[in-house]
């Protein structure tokens, strides 16, 4: 058995065991128990590979394994990782196992919720393993499709609309990124008889440049409407806000991610050259996204659409680094999914533990929240602060790699653009500070809230696990820059050979 | 060469005490908690005084010059082979002083505030926090690349915004540490930018290389031109925002005021002794590069300097709370060290205003941090912080008096203490190099003895105000303080800075300018003098004279409105012209768009259904006229 | 004329008319009754091109079985008496339209095609040759759809049964398929 | 014996009948007419085949058993829809084809 399979027999056999279950109760430690072995697996995960590239490895992918799946179309079950998809499997079991936590108190249809959930986790696990275009694909919307039964069923407010708004735009996206996917699978081979879905394969050819002009954009856009490409963002404040809080986390987390490791892994490594040369169409995009997310955060009053807007920014800032195309700035983007999948993640479950007590999201309802709820509202300021980019705490890391990385490109309209996108970090500020200042400190303003108790144990763990996370990246952020920095090496230098810019 | 190794401790040991006190404070008792971080800071104040033994007395001179030493370093986090962050410590003679102002300030407060801060709640937590922020200055003071400077620059400014929203029930506090956090930060990204640009044109963020006079980085940044000012111009005229932010430069120099209703030891450590002189540390940090190759820059400093100090001034004269007032003046001391480097040139004579900055900021670091505690232990005493509610305290507070006192008359230049050496370098340097900044500065330090010694006279003299409560003398750990820093302030006019911190290491030969010393007492004095006539007694002549200048007072008293112009332009501007149209655009526009595409899709379906009647014939007809035609189709038309 | 053209003159001549007769008769027991002739004129048909065993059965089956079906069921459910009003006129002329267009372009190709005549001589179709025919798994033989059609017999009476045998659902039970 | 009589006769009978069956599958309301039109349509195909059998292959018997199976469908299928028409009737009180329309959108 190949260790990289077993992150989707995991969570299956867990699956399989809640629904052989009669118990309700048990459900949850069932899943907690298998999303505990899951993170287990991706600490050895971590550990082997670290250990394997130490002992001089230096294959673009290890832990290869590869089974023909479907012959007439080439289509293999494909596994193997790098840093960057060993990062992204780490982050996934951290959220996921945050989020289990984080959902310990749902009582309708609990074992259809934990199977839902875990569902979805299944399929990002599997598109962080998939070296095989189609099988990622596959993985892809086994992740999406979940979430709108999550949503439709356990969600809060006008949540029909929300899940069938996000479903449908994901769904778009996929259908571009499918057309994408295929087209690439079309060039995949000068000769058009060894077509391929692998990407190492693809990886090795050239596609052809006016290929690349359609395709690339069909896929960056594909995979752009999953990390909240603006104008295709708006799925994501809608979503954000009618869903339960574990799928917040795990889709702003982990899901939104997918399109920011998708965007890099498929679209700009196999098809650079288009890449390069498209990229200021997208380069503005993302900087609106950047800034406009930002400012859209400002004005809100919903705890969940100010985090989701603030999602908006930050993951704008993923793909705007992406497409600096260069060492530093992936880098960055890398190390900024990680971090902002881990900060989102402890927001929404902050903001779930809110509401779970107050009933209400809406930040003038709070009001001096800090002297009642001290743990929470500690752990608010906490990933508040790591969101407005303080050092030590995970979020500075990211975005100094990031601006860094993408003001040495070496054309000045880039640079320009970093400068207004390095302006976020004022705003960010500014709604942080906001919504703690309203929300958490200042004298309590309803006495129904005077009373309110603080942090439950599940919800310690739920919370400690990613604030743990966040300032263990923040203090320390040598190894895993250095991890994701040693696997760009082959893509940065495909890109460089390719375009000699 | 010295092993400066253990200088790690200087920045481990109040790290591991804001996480043990942070964590684990409340678990502790509160007495307890307050002394261990006070014992934390006594160590780590000794290592540095240790440390600056070893710098200044024992380390090799080369050329006689202090020679910088890379205590230790390690790569934090790389970025390129040339770019990467490291954390390290960084010893020469400005980081080694800076040592010293910062940890001796600091100590004084951690003792202070056993007794200020008594019975507070949360007194772990102000222990925590002021560890967070030792922590945080020194690494600042000792960083040893610029991007090292930065991260300490935001630890320090979220620092001090946890510790002014100490009171976080204050919605004053609140909304004081939020205005702190956001201007600073908003100068951070002038800070951040030009870190940016100055590492896309040097590729390094090392200090040694980017400050080396003779060095490629400097020399590289100046050839290339954009928008009319060499590269290096422009980014450290954005680095220079960063300083002025933190330094509460004008016009970043709102939040200073505001940030008063933090405790008021917090004030004294932060927002007097040093993180607002961050800035001015910052400025000396890039000196070289300033004075090399951004001549254009160095001037911005000095103007905003110069302009700060006097602007400051002018506000200080007119406000009634004893701490703003001393805010103000923090301000305009800072414009002085600012004006000060801004005169200077590198290297020999020239550089006389460089070490006048440190000098005085050293100085500014003891008198300005006892009279905070000072004020401290009045308003401990009185529970108000408005002068107005004072007067006659001389009788009630001998120790605060009498240290104020000193305090009062070192700012105001009076020899023999410590101010008057270090403003009569200032002086001196600006009247080297450029005569109207002389005069405004000279003008400022009339102005300056004028405010201080109002509020002393209000305070200790002036009208015998009856209290409810007899107000008492500060306890021992409040006094004890206030007596070390008295004595700082008095006597450390006499260290030989030009022989320690001098622009390039080199032992700089300086002596009391008797030309300009002696009008610069005299206008102090005459300062003294005025505020003595006027608020010795009750009197009615500051009534008559607010009267007479009616309109420039109420400017004044106002603090020209720049507050109320901020608010404006974020308030109105910011948040109701953008932010609320962009919340707007977006769910009106961007995502009415993609609601109209369902929606014309879902129209559409309507209209389709139609088809759908559920009777039979209808499909029946349909079906057999659409076979036909497509019957006559494939026989006649398609041949 | 010979006679079998005015046979098959005579049967062309009331299979027409009661097929028209069938679907325009206002009267339902009355349209089975012209059903009935229909069935019966083709069966003469089929006895005029000397396919006597199909002609027997489908006098059996369908003037016998079927027609008798859809009478008692026209009993079941509607009056014997009872006349229906005409159906719209725009939907007659429309499905008229179309039945003639249908019909046209039918006639019109067939006219046109060139059937090829037949050298071949004809085979005695006996009931022997049937039967074996059916029940044969040679090359012509058809014993798979026999098996195919009485395994459909069967479910069609077994389906005949259960649906005709169901009680009417109460109004309540049925799920409200207007709801979103 | 069916000399003189030529296959197009047949086939254009067959049409005729074909669609008059048509023409009252369109028009008929009550469901039972309508199923007795589908017979008559049913019929006509039969027509069809028994002609092609004797006319172009005579040898063969297709056409005969095609035939053959067709009556029995029909049967069948006469059968369960007169077994559906009566539950509809049950149901809808009513064998008017327009007002069973729930089936739609």
């Amino acid at each position: 058995m190949d260790i990289l399979s077993l992150f989707v027999v995991i969570p299956v056999l867990t699956i399989t065991a809640i629904l052989l279950l009669k118990d309700t109760r048990q459900v949850r430690v069932v899943s907690a128990f298998g999303m505990g072995l899951q993170l287990l697996m991706a600490g050895t995960l971590v550990f082997l590979y670290l250990s394997a590239r130490h002992a001089g490895n230096s294959d673009e992918m290890l832990f290869v394994k590869d089974y023909l799946w479907f012959k007439s179309l080439n289509i293999h079950y494909s596994v193997g990782v790098d840093g960057i998809s060993v990062a992204m499997i780490a982050l996934t079991s951290l959220v996921v196992f945050a989020g289990i936590f984080a959902s310990w108190e749902v009582e309708f249809l609990r074992k259809e919720f934990f199977v839902s959930l875990i569902l979805l986790a299944t399929g990002v696990f599997g598109f962080f393993i998939s070296i095989d275009l189609f099988t990622m694909f596959l993985f892809y919307e086994l992740a999406v499709i979940p979430m709108y039964l999550l949503i439709g069923i356990w969600g809060t407010g006008p949540k029909e609309y929300s899940a069938m708004k996000l479903t449908l735009m994901l769904m778009g996206g996929s259908a571009l990124l499918l057309v994408g996917l295929l087209g690439i699978y079309f060039n995949s081979s000068p000769d058009a008889n060894r077509l391929t879905f692998n990407i190492l394969e693809i990886s090795k050819v050239v596609i052809p440049l006016p290929a690349q002009r359609i395709f690339f954009p069909l896929t960056f856009v594909g995979f752009g409407v999953l990390g909240a490409l603006f104008p295709f963002h708006t799925w994501s404040p809608d979503g954000h806000a009618s869903a339960p809080t574990a799928v917040s986390m795990l889709h702003a987390g982990v899901l939104m991610k997918l399109g920011g490791y998708g965007a890099f892994r498929v679209a700009i490594f196999l098809m650079p050259e288009a890449a390069h040369e498209l990229s200021w169409i997208f380069i503005i995009l993302t900087s609106i996204s950047v800034v406009y997310g930002a400012f859209g955060a400002i004005a809100q009053k919903d705890l969940k659409y100010i985090n989701a807007y603030s999602s908006v920014s930050h993951c704008g800032l993923v793909l705007f680094a992406v497409l600096m195309m260069n060492q530093t700035a992936m880098n960055g983007a890398i190390i900024q999914m990680i971090s902002h999948g881990l900060m989102t993640a402890l927001f929404f479950a902050l903001i779930g533990m809110l509401y779970g007590r107050t009933h209400t999201r809406i930040i003038y309802e709070m009001g001096g929240l800090m002297k009642i709820i001290p743990f929470l509202g500690v752990c608010y300021v906490i990933a508040g602060l790591a969101s407005l980019g303080l050092p030590g705490l995970s979020g500075f890391v990211a975005e100094a790699t990031i601006f860094v990385g993408a003001f040495q490109h070496p054309e000045l309209f880039y640079r320009i653009v970093t400068i207004l996108a390095v302006s976020s970090i004022v705003i960010t500020a500014v709604y942080v500070l906001r919504v703690i200042a309203i929300l958490l400190l200042g004298p309590t303003t309803n006495e129904h809230f005077e009373h309110l108790p603080d942090a439950r144990w599940f919800e310690k763990i739920s919370v400690v696990t990613l604030i743990g996370s966040v300032a263990a990246i923040g203090l320390a952020p040598f190894w895993l820059s250095s991890m994701i920095g040693t696997s760009l090496h082959p893509i940065i230098d495909k890109i460089i050979a390719l375009n000699p810019f | 060469m010295i092993n400066f190794s253990y200088t790690i401790w200087i920045l481990l040991l109040p790290f591991l005490m804001f996480l043990l006190l942070g964590l684990a404070g409340h678990k502790l008792k509160a007495k307890l908690s307050g002394l261990l971080g006070t014992f934390g800071l006594g160590i780590i104040t000794f290592l540095s005084y240790l440390t600056a033994y070893k710098y200044f007395f024992t380390s090799e001179k080369i050329d006689g010059a202090f020679q910088k030493i890379t205590a230790l370093n390690f790569t934090w986090l790389q970025f390129t082979d040339k770019l990467h962050i490291d954390m390290g410590v960084l010893l020469d003679p400005i980081s080694v002083m800076m040592l010293i102002v910062v940890t001796t300030v600091s100590f004084m407060v951690h003792i202070y505030s056993l007794g200020y801060m008594k019975g507070e709640k949360g007194f772990e937590r102000f222990y925590s926090f002021l560890s967070l922020f030792s922590f945080s200055m020194l690494g600042l003071v000792l960083a040893t690349n610029i991007f090292q400077m930065y991260i300490f620059w935001e630890l320090v400014g979220v620092s001090s915004f946890l510790l002014i929203g100490f009171y976080y029930q204050k919605p004053s506090a609140v909304r004081a540490s939020k205005k702190a956090f956001i201007v600073t930060r908003f100068a951070d990204l002038g800070f951040l930018i030009g870190i940016l640009i100055l590492s896309f044109n040097t590729k390094t963020f090392d200090f040694i290389s980017l400050t080396n006079p003779s060095g490629a980085a400097i020399s590289q940044g100046s050839s290339i031109g954009f928008l009319g000012l060499s590269v290096m111009t422009w980014s450290m005229i954005f680095v220079f925002l960063g300083g002025a932010g933190k330094s509460a430069m004008f016009p970043f120099h709102i939040w200073l005021p505001d940030a008063m209703e933090g405790p008021t030891p917090v004030s004294a450590l932060i927002h007097a002794a040093t993180m607002v002189v961050a800035g001015v540390y910052l400025v000396a940090r890039m000196f070289p590069i300033y004075a090399i190759s951004a001549p254009v820059a160095l001037d911005v400093v000095a103007y905003v300097g110069a302009f700060t100090s006097l602007f400051a001034a002018v506000i200080a004269c007119t406000q009634t709370d004893i701490k703003r007032v001393l805010a103000y003046s923090t301000m305009s001391q800072i414009g002085y060290m600012m004006l000060a480097l801004g005169v200077a040139k590198y290297g020999g004579e020239t550089g006389l205003g460089y070490m006048a900055s440190m000098f005085h900021l050293f100085t500014h670091a003891m008198f300005k941090a006892l009279l905070f505690l000072g004020a401290g232990a009045i308003i401990h005493s009185v529970h108000s912080n408005y002068m107005t509610d004072m007067g006659g305290l001389r009788k009630y507070l001998p120790i605060t008096h009498i240290t104020f006192l000193i305090a009062c008359l070192t700012i105001s230049g009076i020899p023999p203490f410590s101010g008057f050496f270090s403003k009569d370098e200032i002086l001196a340097a600006a009247f080297q190099s450029n005569k109207f900044l002389f005069a405004v500065e000279y003008a400022v330090a009339g102005i300056t003895a004028f405010y201080m010694f109002r509020i002393y006279f209000s305070i200790f003299w002036g009208k015998d105000t009856q209290y409810q409560h007899t107000p008492h003398e500060a306890p021992a750990t409040m006094t004890i303080p206030l007596i070390i820093l008295a004595i700082g302030a008095a006597v450390s006019g006499f260290i030989p800075f030009n022989k320690l911190v001098t622009s390039d290491g080199k032992i700089l030969e300086t002596g009391i300018n008797l030309v300009i010393a002696i009008p610069s007492v005299l206008i102090g004095l005459l300062g003294i003098g005025i505020a003595y006539i006027m608020y010795r007694r009750e009197s009615t002549i500051p009534d008559k004279l607010a009267a007479m200048f009616k309109y420039s007072y109420k400017w004044a008293y106002n603090k020209f409105y720049i507050d109320e112009l901020y608010l404006f332009v974020t308030k109105k501007i910011i948040f109701r012209y953008i932010a609320v149209p962009v919340a707007w655009f977006d769910r009106h526009v961007v995502d009415a768009t993609m609601n109209t595409i369902a929606s014309v899709t879902q129209g559409v379906s309507f209209r389709i259904r139609g088809f759908q009647s559920g009777q039979l014939q209808k499909y029946a007809f349909v079906f057999i006229t659409g076979a036909i035609m497509l019957a006559v189709l494939f026989i006649y038309l398609w041949k | 004329m010979a006679a079998n053209q005015i046979m098959f003159v005579l049967f062309s001549a009331m299979i027409v008319i009661f097929s028209i007769l069938t679907v325009t008769s206002r009267r339902i027991l009355r349209a089975a009754v012209y059903l009935l002739f229909v069935l019966v004129s083709t069966s003469g048909l089929y006895f005029m091109l000397n396919y006597q065993f199909l002609a027997a059965v489908q006098l059996s089956l369908y003037a016998g079985g079927i027609v008798v079906l859809i009478i008692f069921s026209i009993l079941l459910t509607s009056h014997i008496s009872q006349k229906f009003e005409s159906s719209g006129l725009k939907k007659n002329i429309f499905s008229a339209i179309a039945a003639l267009a249908g019909a046209t372009l039918s006639i019109i190709t067939i006219l046109d095609y060139n059937f090829s005549a037949t050298t071949e001589a004809a085979k005695e179709v006996t009931m022997k040759l049937i039967g074996s025919s059916l029940l044969s798994v040679n090359y012509d033989g058809y014993v798979l759809p026999f098996e195919v059609i009485s395994i459909l017999l069967l479910a069609a009476m077994i389906a005949a049964i259960v649906v005709a045998k169901k009680g009417a659902p109460k109004p309540t039970e049925l799920p409200n398929i207007n709801q979103e | 014996m069916n000399s003189g009589i030529p296959l197009q006769y047949f086939l254009i009978l067959a049409t005729v009948m074909f669609f008059t069956g048509v023409y009252g599958f369109l028009t008929r309301r009550n469901l039972i007419t309508i199923l007795m039109s589908v017979e008559l349509i049913l019929n006509s195909v039969n027509i069809n085949f028994m002609a092609f059998n004797r006319f172009l292959y005579p040898n063969k018997l297709e056409g005969m058993f095609f035939s053959l199976f067709i009556i029995a469908v029909a049967a069948s299928e006469a059968a369960v829809a007169i077994a559906i028409i009566i539950n509809i009737y049950r149901r809808f009180t009513t064998i008017n084809v327009e007002d069973v329309n729930e089936m739609k959108f």
